[in-house]
């Protein structure tokens, strides 16, 4: 039970504070981790920036670029970046997928290939996971590679694929055993982007953004040297355990700016004669969402505590990226309900309070991140593999 | 005692069904959004046709003289079809307050030509406080001779930028209730600014800014400085209105997700058969149902003019507002990634909501309300 | 859309009203429902009371012993006897279940038998349904009976039964072919709690009642003739439609009785200078607790509605009754709430507030009526049955 | 940072889980509801064996000198076990204001006694009002020579009629924070009147009633008038308490539900392989998981006298008071009709549980407290 970091930590903490405060982008976009493509520039060049102090991957081993961090230091890192907002949307799939699978499961050449891409900001990845069919029941997917050669020919179709319409690679999952079964049969891809017969098509989303896109594939030719481990053993590799920590704390430290940003405003917005915050309903809203906020950053810092101890988080980092999730939909909500009228404007909108950031993450958590089972499947695997409790 | 419809209002639902699924398609709703009038004329001219624009306007006016009742029903139809442009906002804040207090010459000069689908209208009456209280009117109307002259800001205007009138809710003196006046103010009025507001919903309210605009008084309405009793009466119908609204896009959205939970497969079955989404599914058709009962109550109560009326009206806003919520919140879930795309249609019913949610009062302000008439 | 009830609905209305007047026992127990024995007294009292007007069961035919009362009618009389709070525990499965099935499925001889008992007020039944391992999953009862001569021979254990102790009567089902498939091998008996080999055992509950019993079968001999129907339709005899409006409506009606009780005291009670009501986290509980009172008599008078057109209310029955049951529960917990540390006292401590009812009820509802799984048989009723959702 | 327990906290906890399960058995707990005076005095001395009523009192007054960080994971082990008696009061109630205010002479004088087991204390703090705040304090303390002398109502003070002493706060002048003393007043002086109240959990509170009840002047605890800061110091490490409590409670009728999720068949599979019962789980280990650490960062924080310790400290209880409170709801619908049983545990956890979500303000009051805070 001790909470404060080691003098070695906070002196980490003061270095990446300094840092950012000259090299930060002026215009850091709202979204620091939805990689839309008009901010594109400015997530590449801060990129390089990190790049210039091994920055992009710290936590990785030093001899694939990083500085080899504590999960600690990691943390430290991670919250730093958050608490500024710094956009991170470049590197994300890169440093938190592509990476720590290629480090277990690549080869030598794979590695060296491309690690030091990443880790100098030079490229941006994208993931080639779910389908049309394949969503939470991911192990569905349909998109096939048949062995020709030296290559693979990859035909199908995959869904939300995030930044796909600017990204150089992409790590790609698809079946190479159609008659294993469906955990079987899969294989883990690294695919040029430019390879001929892979297109995209936007999926423009309700906030008229375009994140995410449909990518095609007629008769893409992979070399067998793409391939990452063996064949039809994909399935696990893509279940790896991933960086999952950062999306967690990022979240509970976004979700604790957003609160300090709340409060703000509600102390200087003028209602009924006093001021919002004066308000009983808005002070329970807030409190709530300040409690909340707190018990999100703890449920990350206790995944945290068991990887320090060289534990293995299990259902924990589910309960805790679960909780995140819920509660900053939670959050977004409360934060229109506060705003009243005022809550319905568009972030585009001269009069959106708070840059319309809360009308932002209402769309976006109920649209997305809730969305697609995750909530489901978090509790799912709770129940199931936290607390043992026999599948249906 | 029957809570379903009777035989007018099921052929008012059934007819108002068929012709707003051919008049009133989704990509109509999709184009009026993007569209700077965001109403078809086309469908308005439609719609007066089939008499709904003087549903409850006094037959000697050119209406059909039917009660609150049958313009719920055909309100959640506009719901569940999205129906935009400025209905409501004419049929209910311009025509309401004109039926409530206009003399015979005003009534007159607006009714009929709102029945016959011929004036747009709406009511200006919150202002950059976002208060639906008396006390928040602020903007300023002073005599001038034979005008009054309007000076001050209107905010959430609901289609005020196509509107030929507005009734104008100013402060002629007093303090909070008293000394409000109504003016009917003619849209294209020298001094009247209008900036479009963005919302999430995509519906079309308005900023508008009053400079020195001269209104006769024979535009007055009703008794000069009681013009709060009248709103409130509007406000009522409106309230209901809102939440008719309400019911109709929260029935057509949880249809819609149903339909989808039984079709989507995963895991080798539909979603809809797994226990977490079909509870889920049972919470939203309690909430559905809900709003649409308490909806009913409350506008047979103000057509009855039972004493409840306002505890009723209050009672289902404030259910409605965070029910509609809540199955709208379920609706994108259930759908996951899709849902999330501007193409398919669940996210139009989930942004739409926010805006009834809003209008006339959210869930906290119809909750306060509900509290101070139980204290009673 | 008519919430009006007719000229004579009203006369009838005030025609309870005015009888409960003077005949509402001046000692009315708290729990109208639990038939707890000490008030026993009292119930059949009372019961014998409304005999004599012909409205222990009114809704029933008159050719047995009802007035033949439209469903409205029948609403208005529940919600007056539940508005006075009126005990009406002596007689609710006998109304409730006996007399209906007997109605449809019993012979002639049958309904001479035990209908006339029960609109005179004069005996009490019980329901012999759960078992230990047979709850929800209430047709895997184990309770066996036996073709002997002219009797069956019953045993087994039945529990949860609620005044099993003083009952005159109990309605059994029990296995009569262990070889077909559950559903199929049950049969529905009457039972005279007489019968030698019948024991019963207190269960005595968390509040210190004893209102539910488990009962032992030990070579029960039970005469052919208290056979209701025929042999191995017993499941589908106990799963009729029954009386359910009654609790649904009673449920409603009762909140709102609790709300304005509550609101009352949190008029009356003093505190921080100003009254209780004035605090704005009491004003949001009570609002919310009156409009979900109103909802669920709403919820109920559509049932009501279809009953009256002459539809078969479907899930939406089940609405009424899974939203009236959840809602006492929300309100009971409010009420504590706002109580603060009054709201822990016992309904015996001389300063529990409203006579402790919300401490009852809190103990009640979260106890058990929400429990065996009640709210989550509701909710598939309502998905399978109401939206046509696939069983798993 | 570590979240963990550390090798002493976890050789505390097992020892003590181990301890408990031995001597404070289910059975013991039941009896002890039924018992006049809620605890057992074989119990009592067991656990003074143990070190257990000194582990926060100085070394030099007898005591192990542990932090509140180790009175946690003990206390948890309490909440786990269902410990009654009044550990809590003394160990807290008692002992606290006597370390934080007391003299040199009042340490020596109760402080050892209490770590050896053989006094038994409480603070006498709420009246009627329900109030935990300094204005609700209005039992008035007069001087009278060398005496003092007390008269007013204290209720809710937890194991009073079993106490050798009790704190009393009362009003010696002054409004609000300024003017009140605290007294350390024997519990069998004249004019003490104790009355049992009768609650859910069935733990021990009661009604004080003070008539012209004598204090020695050398029994006032701190300096006169200035007590209310002494209370709030006591306050924290009592709501720390309470929280750390309902952490063990929480987890405790979490695994018991859990246990029966994984053996009630129900349609010929384990209820718990349902998905709506394993979603209910879910919900519940991220309730009990949460309590854990805010209430652990809450004690660490006011042991290294951190910034934010009010604010983790209201944190933890509005967090812990709610989220013990649905925990234990869904163990009494998972458990169905076993669980309303008196017969059956599970019913001790979620009786209980209503008695510390109260005790030292409920979520309402700490939320408000977070609010305040939150402004600064």
């Amino acid at each position: 039970m001790d909470f404060r970091f080691t003098p070695q930590e906070q002196a980490f903490r003061e270095e990446i504070r300094d840092w950012l405060k000259t090299n930060l982008p002026d215009h850091t976009p709202g979204d620091r981790m939805s990689g839309d493509s008009e901010n594109l520039n400015v997530y590449k060049m801060f990129a390089q920036r990190l790049a210039t102090k091994g920055w992009v991957a710290p936590h990785w081993p030093k001899e694939y670029g990083g500085l080899g961090l504590s999960v600690v230091e990691q943390l430290v890192f991670n919250e730093e970046m958050a608490e500024a907002s710094a956009p991170m949307g470049y590197s994300t799939i890169g440093t938190g997928w592509v990476g720590p699978t290629l480090i277990v499961y690549g080869t030598d050449e794979q590695k060296q290939r491309w690690l030091p891409q990443i880790t100098a900001g030079d490229v941006m990845w994208c993931q080639g996971f779910s389908e049309p069919n394949a969503g939470s029941d991911l192990a569905s997917l349909k998109t096939s590679a048949v062995r020709d050669g030296d290559d693979y020919v990859i035909n199908g179709q995959k869904i939300w694929t995030s930044g796909a319409h600017y990204a150089d690679w992409m790590i790609l999952i698809a079946r190479t055993d159609p008659e294993a079964p469906k955990h079987k049969g899969i294989s883990y891809f690294l695919v040029d982007m430019k390879t001929p017969g892979l297109s995209t098509t936007p999926l423009i989303d309700m906030m008229d953004n375009h994140a995410f896109n449909e990518v095609f594939f007629d008769n893409v030719r992979v070399p067998r040297a793409n391939l990452l481990g063996e064949e039809n053993r994909g399935w696990y590799m893509a279940a790896t355990t991933l960086d999952f920590e950062r999306s967690s704390i990022g979240g509970a430290v976004g979700a604790g700016r957003m609160v300090r940003e709340l409060t703000q405003y509600c102390v200087d917005t003028p209602w009924n004669g006093h001021r919002l915050i004066d308000e009983s309903r808005v002070r329970s809203r807030l409190s709530d969402a300040a409690i909340e906020a707190e018990l999100g950053r703890l449920l990350s810092y206790r995944v945290i505590t068991l990887q320090s101890r060289g534990a293995v988080p299990n259902y924990e980092a589910s309960i805790a990226k679960l909780f995140n999730t819920d509660m900053q939909l939670r959050m977004a909500r409360s934060g229109l309900e506060i705003m009243g009228l005022y809550g319905q404007l568009d972030h585009q909108d001269k009069y959106a309070p708070l840059k319309g950031r809360f009308e932002r993450q209402y769309l976006w958590q109920t649209g997305l991140a809730v969305g697609g089972g995750t909530t489901e499947i978090q509790k799912n695997i709770i129940a199931t593999r936290g607390l043992g409790l026999p599948r249906q | 005692m029957d809570l379903g419809l009777d035989e007018q209002q099921e052929m008012l639902k059934n007819f108002a069904r068929d012709f707003l699924e051919k008049e009133c398609p989704e990509s109509l709703v999709r184009e009026m959004e993007e569209d700077d009038q965001g109403y078809s004329p086309d469908l308005w001219k439609k719609m007066a046709e089939q008499g709904w624009m003087g549903l409850i306007i006094p037959e000697d006016q050119g209406g059909a003289a039917m009660t609150l009742c049958e313009l719920v029903v055909l309100l959640e139809e506009f719901g569940r079809a999205l129906v935009p442009g400025p209905f409501i906002s004419t049929v209910v804040l311009g025509a309401v307050p004109i039926m409530e207090a206009g003399t015979d010459e005003q009534k007159a000069q607006y009714l009929p030509k709102i029945a016959a689908g011929e004036l747009i209208m709406t009511m200006a009456l919150t202002e950059p406080s976002a208060k639906w209280t008396a006390d928040g009117v602020t903007l300023e109307a002073k005599k001038d001779g034979g005008d009054y002259v309007l000076n001050g800001t209107k905010l959430f205007v609901p289609d005020a930028h196509v509107t030929d009138h507005m009734v104008v809710v100013a402060r002629t003196g007093g303090k909070g209730e008293d000394g409000i006046t109504l003016f009917i103010v003619d849209s294209k009025s020298d001094g009247i600014k209008f900036e479009q507001l963005k919302t999430i919903a995509a519906d079309k309210q308005s900023e508008v800014i009053f400079e020195n605009v001269k209104v006769p008084a024979a535009n007055v309405l009703g008794d000069e400085g009681k013009g709060w009793e009248t709103v409130e009466k509007v406000s009522r119908v409106a309230t209901v209105a809102a939440c008719a609204y309400l019911v109709g896009l929260s029935q057509m959205d949880f249809d819609t997700t149903l339909n989808y939970a039984k079709e989507r497969v995963q895991f080798g079955r539909p979603i809809g058969s797994f226990q977490a989404i079909q509870h889920k599914l049972a919470d939203a058709i309690i909430d559905v149902d809900g709003s649409r009962f308490i909806t009913y109550k409350a506008a047979w109560s103000l057509t009855e003019g039972e004493d409840d009326t306002d505890m009723m009206i209050s009672m289902a806003k404030a259910w409605a507002s965070d029910a509609s919520r809540r199955v709208v919140a379920h609706g994108q879930q259930i759908h996951g990634g899709i849902g999330f795309t501007k193409e398919y249609k669940i996210q139009l019913y989930f942004r739409r909501q926010k805006w009834m949610e809003l209008m006339w009062g959210d869930a906290d302000y119809h909750r306060e309300k509900v509290a101070q008439l139980m204290e009673v």
